[in-house]
Formats: C-alpha cells, structure tokens, sequence
C-alpha cells in the first residue's frame, strides 16, 4: 500500500486544512485510490470550489428554461415539444500543451455533453483567445487549435458555425479554448445523469480506458510555470470516429427505454461521472474494475479510476436491459460492459481483483467539497476619456482597423471548419450571428459567442455586463429573440484577491444583464488559474446564447443589398473612445473607462429592431460593436462590395463619433419609404435615432468629400490572416 | 545523403488510426494481426557528407518540426 | 425514381443525401447499412459524403472493403446508377469504379466553400439538365480532393468526354481542375462538391437541384 | 512477430505534404534539405511464426487495404 505521505498529498493539489477534512470525513486515514478520488473531485475544476458561492447569483430560471445549470449541459424550451440543449467549455491548459489534440478533444468533450442528454448536436462554436501575433508560439498555436477543431468537428459531421478569434499579450502564455455545442431533443426525451434506485446495473460504454490524462483535472486547475512544459502528463488523443459512432449508439439506446440515467465521462472520467450520478440519484455505487475495457497491460485502480480517456460514457440501465443495450453497441463495434451496480448505501465502492480499494461516502465528494469564500480587493474602475489627435485621418484609420488582428475577417479560420453539413445552416460565419434551421421546420436557432476582454480588466463589472449584452445584440440583429446564456469564464488565480475582484465583479456583471434583459444562464463552465509566471490573462467571461426564430424567411443579414437603401443609426452615439479598437490601434493606447450598457436602453432599441426584422420590415441589420459606426458600415459594405456615402452635418469631432464604441446600436439600410417610417416610429418610441446616408457605388464616402474603395478595404479585410499565417508550418495532420 | 525518420506515437499513446486498421484487417480474414500502430516515414535527401552532422541535424529537425515530441518519437536512419 | 443511399460508419452526409433525395424524388430513398449484401431495387445508389472510418489510413479505403461493396459493383455493372459525392468519390475510386485517386488538397487543409464549377458535359444520366459549359456554384467541404491519375488516364478521360465537372478556380490542386468524372459506361459518377446541399433556397442556392432533375427524367 | 510495412508514394506522384515540410525545414535554416516525401509506417504484431506465410499475408493486407498501388508502393520488413 502506498504510504500517503504529505507530499503525497501536496502533490494532489490539496491543502493541509483539506486533507484535515478528508480525514475527518473518512474517519481514518485514506487509501491512495481515495487520495486519488478526492484530489480529483475537490479540484476547482470539478468542484467550483472558489466560483460556487457567487454562481449562485445568477439568475436561471424563466418559464422557457427546462434544465438549468446542474446537468451536463442546459435545456430550453422552443416550442412544438421540441428542446434546445447547450453548454459551452474550455480546454485551455491542453490547448496549449498540445494545440491539436486538445482542441480536438474539446470539441469532444463538449459535444458529449450534448449527447449525453438525449440532443443531436447541430452546431459548434469556439471562443479562441491567443497571444500578440508576434509571439513566436502564436502561429503554432492558432495552426494546431484551427486544425484540431476542424479534425474532431468535422469528422463528427456537426456544422462549426462560428466563434471568436482575439489576439492580446495577456494570453502569450495562456492560451484560451472554449468550445460551444448546441443540440436538439425532443421535450419528452431528455436525458439526465441521476443514478436513481438500487440495484440497476452500471455500463461502460464507448473506448477502452488507456493511461491518458491522468491528473488531467488537476493540472487545469494548477498554475502553469515554464517548467510545466516538460513535466507535461500523456496527453489525451482525440478519436472522431468512435465518437461519431458513440453518437449513433446512444441516440439509438435513447430511443428505447431502457436508460435510467446516463452521463459522459469527462475530466475525472470514471471517479466524477460515478460520483456525480450516484449524487444526484442519492444513491450508492459500486464498480468492480477488472471488467473495465482496458486498452493498456497492467493498469492500477488508480490509474482507472482518474483517467481521462476520451470518447467513454456511463450509464445505468433498467435491470434486464443489459443484452438489449449490448446489441446496439455491438452493431456500432463499440465496448460494452457491466462494470457496476447502483446500491442503497450511498457509498463510492470499488474493487479491483477482488480487493476493496475504496469505499467512501458519496456526499463527501459532492456536499462536503470545500467551498470558499475566497477574499477580494476591490479596484475602482477605470475611468475618463482619454485624449486623440484629432489630425488623423478617417478613412486611412478605417483601412488599418479592418486589417488589424482582432478586426481583419476569420475566413482562414471558418474556410477550414464545414460549416454547411447537416444543410440547416442558413447564415453561415461572418454575420452578426450563426443561424441553423429545425431541421424540417420554418423555426431556426441563432447563435452567437462574445466577450471584450479589454473591456474587462479596467472595468470586470461593466465588461461582465457588456458580453451578455453584446451576444443579445447579435442575436437581436439577425432577428432572433434570445432566450438563454451558457458562459465560460476564464480568469487567473482566485487566490489572489485582486483576480477573485475580477471574477465576483464580473459574475455580478453577467448576471445583472441577464436579469435585465430575461437572458437565464443554463450552465456554464470556469476555467481559473489561467496565468503563466504570475501574469494573468484579461479577464474574458465568454457567452455563449441561443435564441430563437420562428420564420427563418424574414432573417436579417450583415450585407448591403441594393443600392439607395437609407443607412441608419439606432441608438445613441456619444463618441466613447475609451478601450476601443481605435485608441488601441491608431494610437498605440489601451486606456479610459470602458464602454458603460445602459440595460434598459439596450433592451429597448433591440426589441424595436427586432420588432422590425420580425415583421419583415428591415433585411439588412449589423450590430454595431467593436470598431465603432464606420467599422459597421463598412462591414456591410464588403460582402457584396456596395459602397455608401455617409456623414453627419455639424458633426463637432469625427474621430470619436465614427469609431467610439458606444453600446446599444444596430445600423440598418432599407429603402427610402420604409426608411422615413422607422425613423419616425423610433423617435416617437424615444430611441435615438440618426439618418446617415444612403448606399450605392463601390466606394465608402465621407461627408461627400473623401472616399475609398470597398476593393482596398476588402484586400485588407481578407488579407490580414492568411498572410500571418503564411509564414506557416505543416498542418498537423494524420 | 538520404536519411529516414520515423515518428510514431509513444507508448500508451492512444493511436485510433492503428486501432481502426487492425479492426479492418482482422475483419478481412487476417486474424494472425494484432496491435497495429500508424506512423510517419520521412524521406530526406541532404546535401554534405558529414554523417556525424547529418544526424544531429536531423535530431534538431526531428525535435524542432517533424515530430510532436509531446505525444510522437521518432527515430533516424542514415542510408549514406 | 427509387433510391438507396449506403450508411457507412461515419459517413455523415448520409441524413443530407436523404433529405435532398426525399425533396427531390418525393420519396424517401431506402438507407441501406453497410454491412448489408444486397440492395434494395433501386434505379440509383447514392454514396454519401463525410468521413466514413474517419478517414483513417486513406480516405474511403476502409469503406470499400464493407459488405455491401459487392453489391454496388453488380449494380453498377448491370448498368445501374451511382453518385458518389465527396467521400463516396474517394470511396469509388478505392473500388476501382471509377479511375485515379484523391490526394491531400494542394494547400493541406481542409477547406469549404462555395466553388465555381462548369459543366463540361451534359452526356449523361446525371447532367442532362444543365447546359453544356454552364457555370454553376456547389460547395466543397474536403481536405482531400486533390484528384489524381496518370496523363493517359487523364488524356483518355478528357477524349472520352468523362470529365464532367471541372473547378473554374481549382481549390484543391486537381488535375486539369478536375472535379467529377464518370466511368466508362457513364453509369457511374464521382464529384467531390456537395450538390445536396445546395437544392434548397435557404441554403444560398439551388445548383445542385439539375443532378437529380436529370437523374429523375433519366431514371424514371 | 512483429511486422513493418511502409507505404510511400509511387515516384512522379506529387507529394504536397512532403513538399511542404521540405519548405518549413528550409525556412528554419536546414540549407543541406533537398527533397522531402512523406509516408506512413505501419506497425503490426503478428501471432504464428512462419515468416514466409507471414510475408504472404502482408503482402495481401499491402494489395487489399493497407495501399492505394494507383499512387502507392508498399516495402515490407520482418522482425522476427
Ligand atoms: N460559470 C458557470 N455558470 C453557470 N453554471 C455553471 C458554471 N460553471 C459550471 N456550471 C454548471 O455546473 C455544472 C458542472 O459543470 P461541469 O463540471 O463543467 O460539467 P461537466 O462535467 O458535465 O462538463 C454544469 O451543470 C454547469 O453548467
Ligand atoms: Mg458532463
């Protein structure tokens, strides 16, 4: 027996005053299996041991929500029986590790999530954040991320619909993966993972358990430091194919009623997917582990017990059902086996060779994981406008912002993910938001991810706000009602009163935007410690949301369509520098208050600009976010390559009114009769609204004076990526 | 000078692609196979005539890009 | 027209063929499993895109050696029709149904996009309806596309009026832009764009609705 | 037994992927690269311990799954 030493436990990532309460819990000293289990799940990735207490705040109910945080993923209602299941989450320290693999196995991850509830996985979405573009990892990183999640997705015939791509120096040694799937079900086939009763059998299903991962949770909740490199556990590998297969089989199971509760096995595999459904069943379990599929000689209890071979799920079945079960996974040459049975104890029971290598009470692992209050010091916000040069000039700025790193077009990135399998997916990336049809329906799915980092840092609270308020904007104008929230938040150490600021101010952000604008969250995921050497990366709490239409016809796209449309500005415009893309680009500044959301303003322009999308009234919608107004026109413009000619009469200060970064605003372009309608039903609403030009030509005109060509933005636009990545290495492939 | 470099994935690595062949050829009526891994084969054609450079060139190359040592080995052959 | 569409492990457009096929025909094709023997009395056998075998080792190589192969081949033979899109191209020339190979894509990723293609030839069951040296648009969705053989398979290709698609901004490094090809008895066709998904207007075209128009008056 | 199948592209079929790492090591200051190709290795456990038989089957496994011969040639090494 391995003698559990202080070490030992230190080693496990657990403090004296946690192993104190182990001991306490247990009643005897552990055994190292038990070690093991706890270490696992007493780590902030699987306990929230330091975000619990302020999750709780979020709100997360509304009458549309079936399922909120608690499952493996949440469930909305969007009518006709019919269910939207999503959940968003990070694979942030693989990543970086190894690029492919551990966006790949991302991507898994998440999609089982999905699956495991009773959805067909529709769409995907990813929420990368890399270092500064000359950093000499960041090609690497972007090339083996890109790769991965285009190898697993794929591969898995799910369409990857869109995402977010940022570069900043905070992330050169932290890179940042999140990856979203959005499913469907049926209302009355949803899945969950309580492990009710006793006495039903316990099944693997899906790959063999190899040594992969182990300690994998652990380390996502260690601190990185150069050195980590080499001391890197075996990385997990992807397999697509068994999990497309795994797909199949379980929808195939789901289809019989054979399945008491079910649930993937993800980081921890067999300790938390065992812990968590005997948990939330109340009752025991008992695993015997020589009937573990096994893909390596000689595996330890231990070595089962925390590995994190991917592509394995767990589930209890209605007694008797077990040949039933069986067959389906023969068909889909899939492992099968009994290795468990559910029992009134509530106890975590394994054997291995016919020796009892832990026995623990269930609830120790779930209730009486630590929870901390950690301590926060809070920071004033960073405030004021900061000074510009007024000399620069417009357009020449416009052309540098659209062919900057964070502004130029992903083509590169979403060329490489099929984003058209499954042909529902009827707005493709490059808009305001994803949309993917019902399939079979005239109803569609919209789906966005957003977060400004940059906005975060100066001021966690109102950056917290603005994600949840920017994703109900993109939502908005592509003429969705957004109905829920799924959020990923990645933030530095919590240990450090300073980071734990940014992450209680931050929630408090989410969830005052939430409440205000009836946007549940229905789970989530938190990644911390995301630091290398002690910095920090910006705080970046990515959303994700869904919302729903009922008439795909009347979507609303970014792109110009006719010429003598009216071009116009809902919202207000008062010029906010502060934090912008342009202060940062042009001027070389990071500076000033970020951007404040007025929530009840940004609720009321999108309802109205929603009202007019939905009554068929407007087609042609962008969302008007980083960069500013002129980035928006622009971005309409390129598509289709129609100018516009624009401007404001006794407009005092051009640079700020073109490039500020004021929230709450959608530009529209509809024809001139429509044009003068909406303008008077706004004003009469009191939503400021402004007429800023009509489009036409192929060139972007200012105040009827200086003009570009949309041609030379596009270059720009286009160009900026595919020439970073050029100086290129091999794709990482097969 | 040719040379030839293996990369295959170091053991315990889980190799789907290995699995997925083994399947299909036992499944063609070779039952005599059993574990199956997929590697790479690099065939280089180097100008100079200094072996002992040649290979640690050709280590540096393996390290630096051919090989992903976080989940790959490789090995080096010289053919002269 | 009656139709089957082969489901082979990971195949994932086999549900896109279907539903192209059941919008197109009216009727739904038969989804026969791979390890089936024998076919359904069908005018047409339909091998889906996707990622059968996950692309392990070459691409369509292990699905070529599943039960049902058998049977495609005596279709064919008989003079039945086959469409082969994406993954069931590369899965066809693994059989030797139809000739040359399909590499890694010049660029080595994998890329989709709406492509330009013509139509070289109207010759065929599968092409009647559209006008010969029509453009039309159809979207790729492939790393491995890159369509290979030697000058004279290619010179006999092209004397026998066998090339059919032909990319009109060749994405992936084909061989004379090359993106369809049909075998000797022009019963038999591969293309790597995806005409099913561009047969409904919400989808951003309707390009790929011609190939089944054709298949229908030809079939039927 | 063990068993080691390579299978490389036939002479005159154009390899990107080996083109490309031919460029990448150039690029990091590998001047001596020349032409680069890339293969796959294959490496097989074999139960029995007739060698010839052995070969035989390889090469069936080569001709039926484990090489596309329009573009590929395979070699096959024993370990005994
Ligand atoms: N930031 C968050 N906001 C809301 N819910 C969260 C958050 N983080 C985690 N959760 C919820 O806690 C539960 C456990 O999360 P997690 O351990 O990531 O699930 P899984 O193991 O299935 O991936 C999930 O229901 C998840 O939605
Ligand atoms: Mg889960």
């Amino acid at each position: 027996m391995t003698k559990i030493t202080p070490a030992l436990v230190k080693e496990h990532g657990l403090s004296d005053a946690e192993y104190k309460k182990i001991l306490g819990l247990m009643g005897r000293e552990p055994s190292f299996v038990e070690l093991g289990i706890f270490s696992v799940m007493w780590s902030e990735h699987c306990s929230y041991k330091s975000t619990r207490f302020h999750l709780k705040k979020l709100p997360t109910k509304a009458p549309w929500v079936i399922q909120g945080p608690g499952e493996n993923a949440g469930v909305i209602d969007i009518g006709d029986g019919d269910a939207c299941i999503f959940k968003m989450e990070s694979h942030n320290h693989p990543s970086f590790i190894e690029p492919y693999q551990g966006a790949a196995t991302g991507v898994g991850g998440i999609m089982r999530d999905v699956f495991t509830m009773g959805a067909r996985p529709i769409a995907m979405m990813n929420a990368l954040r890399f270092g500064e573009p000359s950093h000499p990892k960041t090609r690497h990183l972007v090339n083996g991320v890109v790769h991965g999640i285009g190898g697993y997705g794929n591969c898995m015939g799910v369409p990857t619909v869109g995402g977010e791509v940022n570069f900043h120096r905070s992330y050169n040694g932290n890179i940042l993966v999140n990856a979203m799937c959005v499913g469907l079900a049926r209302q009355d086939k949803i899945f969950l993972s309580a492990a009710k009763g006793a006495g039903n059998p316990v099944v693997y299903i899906g790959s063999k358990t190899g040594r992969d991962g182990i300690h994998g949770a652990t380390m996502a909740s260690a601190e990185f430091d150069d050195a980590s490199e080499e001391k890197r556990p075996t990385v997990q590998v992807g397999d697509p194919f068994t999990e497309k297969l795994l797909l199949e089989a379980c929808l195939e199971l789901m289809a019989t009623d054979a399945i008491i509760a079910i649930q993937d096995m993800g980081a921890a595999g067999l300790t938390s997917s065992s812990a968590e459904m005997g948990d939330k069943g109340g009752s025991g379990i008992e695993l015997d582990l020589d009937h573990v599929p096994q893909r390596e000689a000689n595996m330890t209890a231990y070595e089962m017990m925390l590995s994190e071979s991917q592509e394995r799920m767990l589930a209890v079945l209605k007694p008797g059902r077990e040949a039933q079960a069986e067959a389906i996974f023969k068909k889909w040459e899939l492992d099968f086996a009994v290795i468990g049975i559910t029992t009134d104890t509530s106890r975590l029971v394994v054997k291995h060779k016919g020796e009892v290598v832990a026995d623990m009470p269930i609830t120790a692992l779930s209730d009486e994981a630590p929870v901390y209050e950690r301590p926060y010091t809070e920071r004033a916000p960073v405030t004021g406008a900061p000074a510009y040069d007024k000399s620069k000039p417009v357009l020449a700025s416009l052309k540098t912002i659209l062919a900057s790193p964070d502004m130029a077009s992903r083509r590169w990135v979403w060329e490489q993910y099929d984003h058209t399998v499954m042909a529902d997916t009827v707005q493709v990336p490059g808009g305001d938001a994803a949309v993917v049809r019902v399939h079979g329906t005239n109803k569609a799915l919209a789906i966005t991810t957003d977060v400004s980092p940059r906005y975060c840092r100066p001021d966690p609270f109102e950056g917290g706000k603005q994600a949840v308020a920017e994703a109900w904007r993109n939502l908005t104008a592509v003429g969705a009602l957004p109905l829920a929230v799924t959020d990923n938040l990645n933030y530095g150490n919590p240990q450090k009163p300073e980071i734990m600021w940014e992450i209680v101010a931050g929630i408090d952000g989410i969830g005052a935007a939430c409440r205000a604008l009836d946007f549940p969250v229905i789970g989530g995921n938190c990644s911390l410690y995301n630091e290398t050497n002690g910095e920090g990366i910006l705080p970046t709490p990515a959303i994700g949301a869904v919302g729903l239409m009922q008439d795909v016809s009347k979507m609303a796209t970014v792109a110009f369509k006719r010429a003598g449309d009216v071009v116009i500005v809902i919202g207000e415009t008062r010029g906010h520098l502060g934090q912008s893309i342009y202060l940062r680009e042009i001027e070389g500044r990071e500076e000033g208050a970020s951007p404040p959301v007025d929530l009840a303003v940004e609720r009321k322009n999108g309802d109205f600009v929603r009202g007019l999308i939905e009554a068929g009234r407007v087609d042609t919608v962008h969302d008007c976010s980083d960069g500013g107004l002129l980035v928006a026109i622009a971005e309409m413009a390129l598509p289709r390559g129609i100018g516009a000619s624009v401007g404001l009469a006794g407009l005092p200060d051009a640079i700020p009114f073109w490039f500020g970064e004021d929230q709450a605003r959608y530009v529209i372009a509809t024809p001139f009769a429509e044009a003068e309608k909406i303008v008077a039903e706004a004003r009469a609403a009191g939503i400021t609204v402004a007429e800023l030009g009509k489009t036409g030509g192929d060139l972007v005109t200012l105040d009827d004076k200086n003009s570009i060509a949309v041609a030379e933005l596009k270059a720009g636009f286009e160009g900026w990526f595919p020439k970073f990545m050029a100086g290129e290495e091999i794709p990482v492939t097969n | 000078m040719k040379a030839r470099v293996f990369i295959t994935l170091k053991n315990g690595v889980l190799d789907p692609q290995g699995k997925a062949i083994g399947h299909a050829l036992n499944g063609l009526g070779f039952g005599s196979v059993g574990e199956v891994r997929q590697g790479k084969v690099i065939d280089l054609e180097l100008s100079g005539s200094d072996a002992e450079a040649a290979k640690a060139d050709l280590k540096a190359m393996c390290e630096k890009l051919l090989a992903n040592t976080v989940i790959e080995k490789y090995e080096i052959e010289l053919k002269g | 027209m009656k139709s089957a569409v082969i489901v082979f492990p990971a195949a994932n457009c086999d549900r896109d063929a279907k539903t192209a096929l059941t919008q197109m025909t009216g009727k739904e094709p038969h989804m026969v499993w791979h390890q089936d023997s024998e076919l359904p009395d069908v005018d047409l056998v339909v091998l889906p895109g996707g990622f059968s075998y996950g692309d392990y080792l070459r691409c369509g190589a292990m699905a070529n050696q599943s039960s049902i192969m058998g049977a495609i081949k005596a279709h064919a033979d008989k003079g039945g029709a086959v469409l082969g899109i994406c993954n069931g191209f590369q899965v066809l020339t693994e059989a030797g149904l139809l000739p040359g190979a399909l590499m890694r894509n010049a660029g080595l990723k994998f890329l989709c996009k709406p492509v330009g293609l013509t139509v070289e030839e109207t010759q065929s069951s599968f092409t009647r309806k559209y006008d010969k040296g029509q453009e039309i648009h159809i979207p790729i969705a492939h790393g491995e596309g890159n369509y290979y053989a030697d000058e004279e398979t290619l010179d006999r290709l092209e004397g026998e009026g066998r090339v059919v698609f032909r990319y009109t901004d060749n994405p992936n490094g084909s061989a004379r832009d090359i993106a369809g090809i049909l075998n000797e008895k022009r019963n038999v066709l591969g293309l790597m764009p995806h005409p099913e998904r561009v047969v409904d207007d919400a989808l951003g075209g309707t390009d790929g609705r011609a190939i089944f128009q054709s298949l229908i008056e030809a079939l039927s």
